[in-house]
Formats: C-alpha cells, structure tokens, sequence
C-alpha cells in the first residue's frame, strides 16, 4: 500500500515538475479540438449537431493516448522500470500508482478540452456541468486503467509511438461508446441514461481487473 | 568477512535457465557463505546476468533450487531483500537526491523513509547535493547516490552488475573501496558481476568462472592477486568452452 | 449466383491454399534442420551434458 | 543444449502426425457431404440462390470464435505454466483465427450485396467481427513488435486475454448503439428452413475440423521454427563466443 502511494507521490511530483509536458498535451487537445471543428462544423439544426459528443471524445482520446505514452517513457529513463519491477511489492499496486497518477493528468486534460470544445462549438456544458464530470471521469479511469497497462508493454517495444494506440484503440469501443452516449443523452437533456452508465461502470471494472492482474506478467523482464 | 559455517545465505542446487530450446545456464551449484562476496567472472553472454536476475527474482529458474537466507513465500519476498547496483542508476531526474532515496525507501515499504535518506545522504556525503535534482549530478555523484539508493533498504543481499565499467581508473578505485567499507559495514552478503579481474581479486573471497552458461568454481588461492586470478579465469574459460567442446 | 461460386471459391480456396502452405514451411523447416544438424557435425551438435 | 531431435510430434521424417492426417482426411470427408447437401438445399425463394452463402458465411464464424478462445486459453496456460509450447499454440490459434475472420470479412459484403444490393453495412454480428479482427491483427503486430521472445509471449497472452474479455463489452456496447440487426436470420435453429439445417451445421462442423487442422499444422511450424531459432543461437554463439548474448 506504501508502494502505491510513493509511485503516486513520484508521478504527480513528476508531472508537475514537468508542467510543460502536460500544456503540451493540452495544445494538443486544443489543436484535435480547432481540426474537428473545420472538419466537421456544427449546423444550427439538432440534427446536424448529432455528432457532437463523438467529436469530443475522440479529442479526448487521442490527448489520452499521447500522454499514456509519455508516462512510460519517462520510466524508461535510468531504467527505473526495472526499479519499478524490483519492488517488493504485488504489482497490482505498481500499475494502481501509474494508473492513478495517468488519471490524474487525464482529467486536467479532459477538463482543458471540454471547455474549448464548449465555446467552440456553442455546446452548453455548464448546466450538465456534475453529471458530465462524473461521466468525463469514468471514461478517463477506462482509459487511464487498461491505457496503463498496454503502455507499459508498448514502451518496450521496438515501435513505440504506434504500438500503444494499435493495443489501445480496438479495446476503446465499450468505453468510449458509453461515454459518448451518456453525453449525447446529458445535451438532449434526458439526463443521466442508465444504459451508457451501465456500460461504462461495467467495462472500467473489467478493464481495472485485466490490468491489475495482467501487470504482473507486463512489468516482468 | 565472516565465513560461519552456519547456513548458506546462498543455495543453488542444479540451477538452470532455458529461453525457449536455449539453455543460458546449465545446471549450477553453488553455496556463498553469508556476509561473502562473491565474484563472478566470464564473457559475455555467459549467463552472469541471467544469474544475477534470478537472484534477484527478476527471472524464474527453469529448474533446479535457489534459496536465499530468509526465503519467504514468493519472488515479492525476496526482493524485500534484495538490492541492485547496475550501469543504470535507477534515479528519477526530476526528483532531488532525498526525494530519489526517499522514493526508493517508500517503494520498499520503509516507514523511517525521511530518516533512512538522511543517513545514507551523510554515508556517501551528499549533504551538499541533498536537494538538487539528480539529473543534473555527474557520474560520480549519480553512482554514488544509486549506491545509497541500494542499500537504504538494508539488503540481505547486495548485487552489483558491473559496476566498474565506463569507470576511469581512480573513480573505479574510489568505488571500490566505497563498496567495501559499506559491504564491511552492513554484512550484506554481495555478488560481484565483473570483467575487471582486478577488482575481483581486491573484493572478492569466492570467484566462479561461467562461460557459454556453464560454470566452474575457482578456489580461495586464486584470489591471492589479479595475476594469479588472470592465470586461472582463462584456463577456466578456455576448459568450459573448449576447442571443439 | 456469382456472388455464390465467389463465396465458396474463396473460403475453399483460401483453407486449401493455407494447408498446402504450412505443409510446404513444415518441409523446409525440416530440410533446413537437417542441414543445420548436419553441418553441426563437423562440430558437436550440441554441448550436451 | 537440450537435444534438438525432431520433433515428438512428428513419427517419421516425412509423414505429418497421426492426429493431423486424421484431421486432414475427416476434414475432405465432412467437405464432400457438406458440398452435396449445400446443392441439394432448397433455393430459398425470397432470397433466391444467394441465400446459399449461409452454409459458408456464419461456419467461418464459429471458426474464428474458437480460434481466439483458444489463443487467450493458451495464451493463460503459458502464463501459468510458462511452458512454451502454449505459446506457439497460442500463436498459431491467432494466425488460423485471423484467417477465419478474414474470409468472415469478405464472404459477408458479398452476401450483404447479393440480398440488400450495399458491400457493408454496420451490423450487429459485422461490427463485432471487424472490431474482433483489429484486436487479433494488432495481436500479432505486438507479437512481431517485441523483441525477445519470452517477453513477447508474455505480452501477447495478456492481450490476448484481454481481447476475450472484450467481446461480450462490445456485443453491449454495439446493441446499445443501436446496432438494429439487419441479419436476415439469426443462427438460432428456428430460423433455418426445412432441409437448411443438415448443410448448415455440416458447414459449422467442416470449418471447425478444418480450424483444428490447421491450427495443428501451424503449431507445429512455429515449434520447428523455434528449433531452428535455437540451434542458428548456438551456431553463432560457437563461432564467436562474444557475439550472440541472449541475456542481455
């Protein structure tokens, strides 16, 4: 347990030491943001603005995957994975400290592209403003949990900036179709939908299960 | 350095590791007497460091036994007891000197993490750099903290991977005689993964000789002086490898 | 009735032709341990105990 | 060196196991029955003879299905065990699944044009199938990505299961999606005509007793691949004892 909140201490004292990292992640979000909306422009009608909340998570995601990436790579310095790996500790509670610490980062950024993709596109975020958090931070922890798991097997692959999303992106689907629908259902003002919610709370746990068990196997030489 | 009679700290019983059909360590055997230092010696790819993984409980052996003193339940057991120095420092750079040995102390489960680095700050005399961040220190200072970051956790056993190459000869001196006095001082039992033979003679009570994962052991004699050692390690390596095996 | 023969032909034709190719792998495989072995005779084939 | 003799799994030096030549024959004997039945099924009349893609399109189904069960079974075992012959059947039940779901791929437009006239359409069973397909090929992307191949087995079995583990995730996340299953017909036995059922379930047992062959053929591939891996190490490694380290 000591073992997991040092990681997390490390990680967040990491990250914020290395505040210019995170901007850069935030740019990144703005600049997916500023492409989707030439990309595909919101019409005035509800239909034509069906779209929207599909476009906001795939900012999110690819911000995501951008920073998972780099939480490894920052591991692969001095070879702390192996210290990492020499813990006498379950790795179980490793990847909870990465995983937590990813979460973390995921959900500044996540808040950072929210808001641009709200003035952007004119989308009235406010009034939904408790129950999109709580939909925002479930995706994140789906993402940050088994984005956490294939990153630490990415990084020490010979191919490393394609391999995490390659792992990644095919799992996403549940996730992110949860998020995307449970949001869609907050901006018609159905309110919070059980199904999406359902489905999200059920693949986060699925997902938290497969990495803490898995890590052990991941982290080894 | 104690040589009781008592139990091993280190026991192997026909130790073996295979990669798949590979065979990087044919079955061994070999006992090191608790608080030794132990050199092992060949080229590389002898399978030292597959060895040396294994003791750590980095790597499961194929087959046969490994017990270290104190074996509990599990490889998380004996890395409790375990601690590595290797050409990679294993420190953070964003973090201060106290915040790396702190984190390594945490990491272990250590409650006294704050007092711990303050002590093994002032063994190896780097109060000074106490709060500057790591990954501006130059080699020596990072070789010396990584040494700290190793034994803050008081290991049973002490593992060094080559620590001398890339060393100029005075900084691999001063390493040397760093290692002793804290080998000397916590009573660590320490293997020794080397090709400086030199250091090996300076260091070491016991030397084992691998080459292509086969291994012989060398008596206390050959460790009088380097050029006793140089004589028997090549007749050693030339015997394991053979001509023509 | 196109699209019919189109569906079988690959589906029969693809298991066909992947069996016929592991068969092909499998004998060269072998051949070339073979070779190796062979040519691990001048030397010992292996270190053996 | 453990003594590289030929393979267990191999009787004589030429012939292919007993169990594959069994497979292999069953498999040509199914396949004629099946070929029979299909053309003596009755010609469905709304879809006409195109309806006939059915006793080939969803038997490649169960094909694949069991090809990555067995990939993530395997792939466990060899976590477990560490034993690596789990491993190269891990692998090969990947290689022979993605196979399957290839054909899944092509033989389903080519129905999906005959009766509703477009190549692809986004439905339950398709979506499902392709996401299936993505996650096995970055399967064996991952495998040729890594080097060292412990590490690399280690990392595939994980995936592997975790790319079980999905499948039912995705069934409800696409249902949720409103993945209207445009399906003609579902595989339960009700739907299936008079006289469709024999050549069906003939195609189901055709393509799984051809999976099973060829996942044995391909297994044993990669454990003659892993011998010859083995002795070019301990070749090269005698040549120049410096050179091939694999404990780095």
């Amino acid at each position: 347990m000591r073992a997991f909140a040092a990681i997390l201490w490390k990680d967040l004292l990491v990250e914020w030491r290395g505040r210019d990292r995170l901007a850069a992640m935030g740019v990144f979000a703005l600049l997916v943001v500023t492409v989707l909306f030439f990309a595909a422009p919101p019409g005035p009608l509800p239909s034509q603005r069906e779209h929207l909340p599909g476009l906001l998570w795939v900012a999110v995601v690819f911000a995501s995957v951008l920073g998972l990436n780099r939480s490894f790579a920052l591991e692969l310095e001095n070879d702390a994975l192996s210290a990492l790996a020499l813990a006498p500790v379950d790795r179980g509670w490793v990847f909870l400290g990465k995983a937590m610490a990813s979460l973390v980062v995921l959900l500044v950024v996540q808040a950072l592209t929210s808001l641009v993709f709200a003035l952007f596109f004119d989308v009235d975020l406010a009034s939904v403003a408790g129950r999109y958090a709580l939909v925002a931070f479930l995706g994140a922890l789906g993402l940050s949990s088994i984005g956490t798991l294939f990153a630490a097997m990415a990084v020490r692959t010979s191919y490393r900036e394609v391999m995490l999303p390659l792992l990644l992106l095919p799992l996403l689907l549940p996730v992110v179709l949860g998020a995307v629908r449970a949001t869609a259902g907050l901006l018609d003002g159905e309110g919070l939908l059980f199904e999406p919610l359902q489905l999200l709370l059920v693949s986060d746990g699925v997902y938290l299960i497969i990495s803490f068990l898995g890590f052990e196997y991941v982290l080894d030489e | 350095m104690s040589d009781g009679a008592g139990e091993p700290a280190i026991r192997a019983r026909a130790l073996e590791k295979r990669f798949g059909p590979v065979t990087a360590l044919h079955p061994l055997d070999l006992d090191v007497a608790p608080g030794a230092t132990l050199a092992v010696l060949g080229p590389n790819g002898a399978g030292k460091s597959t060895l040396l993984r294994m003791l750590a409980g980095l790597a499961r052996p194929t087959s046969g036994e490994l017990r270290v003193a104190g074996d509990g339940d599990g490889r998380a057991a004996r890395r409790r007891r375990v601690g590595l120095i290797g050409h990679a420092t294993f420190l953070v750079p964003a973090l201060t000197a106290r915040e790396n040995l702190r984190f390594a102390a945490r990491l272990h489960g250590l409650a006294d993490a704050e007092a711990r680095a303050e002590h093994w700050l002032a063994e190896l005399d780097l109060e000074g750099a106490a709060d500057r961040r790591s990954g501006t220190f130059s080699r020596g200072m990072a070789q010396r903290l990584s040494i700290a970051r190793a034994l803050i956790t008081e290991p049973a056993l002490l593992l060094l991977d080559e620590p001398f190459t890339g060393l100029d000869p005075d900084a691999a001196e001063r390493l040397a005689s760093r290692l002793a006095d804290a080998d000397r001082r916590s009573g660590a039992t320490t293997l020794l993964v080397t090709h400086d033979l030199a250091r090996a003679a300076q260091l070491a009570d016991q030397a084992l000789v691998l080459a292509r994962g086969r291994s012989h052991g060398l008596d206390e004699a050959c460790l009088a002086d380097a050029t006793v050692l140089t004589g028997a390690y090549h007749d050693a390596v030339s015997a394991l490898q053979g001509p023509r095996g | 009735m196109g699209l019919l023969i189109a569906s079988y032909a690959i589906v029969v034709g693809a298991v066909a032709g992947y069996a016929l190719h592991l068969i092909r792998e499998r004998a060269a495989l072998l051949r070339q341990l073979e070779t190796a072995s062979a040519r691990g005779d001048a030397g010992p084939t292996q270190h053996g105990g | 060196m453990s003594d590289a003799t030929l393979p267990s799994q191999t009787s004589l030096a030429g012939t292919s196991s007993l169990l594959q030549r069994t497979t292999g024959a069953l498999c040509l004997l199914l396949a004629a029955v099946w070929a029979i039945a299909v053309v003596q099924a009755p010609v469905d009349r709304v879809q006409g003879i195109v309806q006939k893609i059915l006793y080939v399109h969803p038997p490649c189904a169960f094909a694949a299905y069991l090809g990555f069960a067995m990939t993530a079974f395997y792939g466990a075992l060899y976590l477990w065990k560490g034993d690596e012959r789990h491993d190269q059947r891990a692998r090969a039940a990947a290689g022979v699944g993605v196979l399957f779901a290839t054909l899944l791929l092509l033989t389903g437009p080519l129905w999906a044009k005959g009766t509703w006239g477009k190549w692809w359409s986004w439905d339950l069973r398709l979506t499902l199938t392709l996401l299936l397909y993505l996650v096995y090929v970055s399967y064996l992307l991952l495998r040729s990505f890594t080097e060292g191949s412990e590490r690399a087995a280690r990392f595939a079995a994980v995936y592997g299961i975790a790319g079980l583990m999905v499948i039912p995730l995705n069934y409800f996340a696409i249902d949720l999606a409103g993945g209207r299953s445009i399906h003609p017909e579902n595989l339960e036995r009700g739907s299936l005509g008079a006289g469709m059922s024999l050549p069906f379930w003939l195609g189901v047992a055709v393509a799984i007793v051809a999976y099973v062959h060829l996942w044995l053929r391909r297994t044993e591939v990669e454990h003659l691949r892993g011998l010859l891996a083995a002795r070019e190490a301990t070749m090269a490694h005698r040549d120049d004892p410096g050179g091939a380290s694999w404990d780095s």
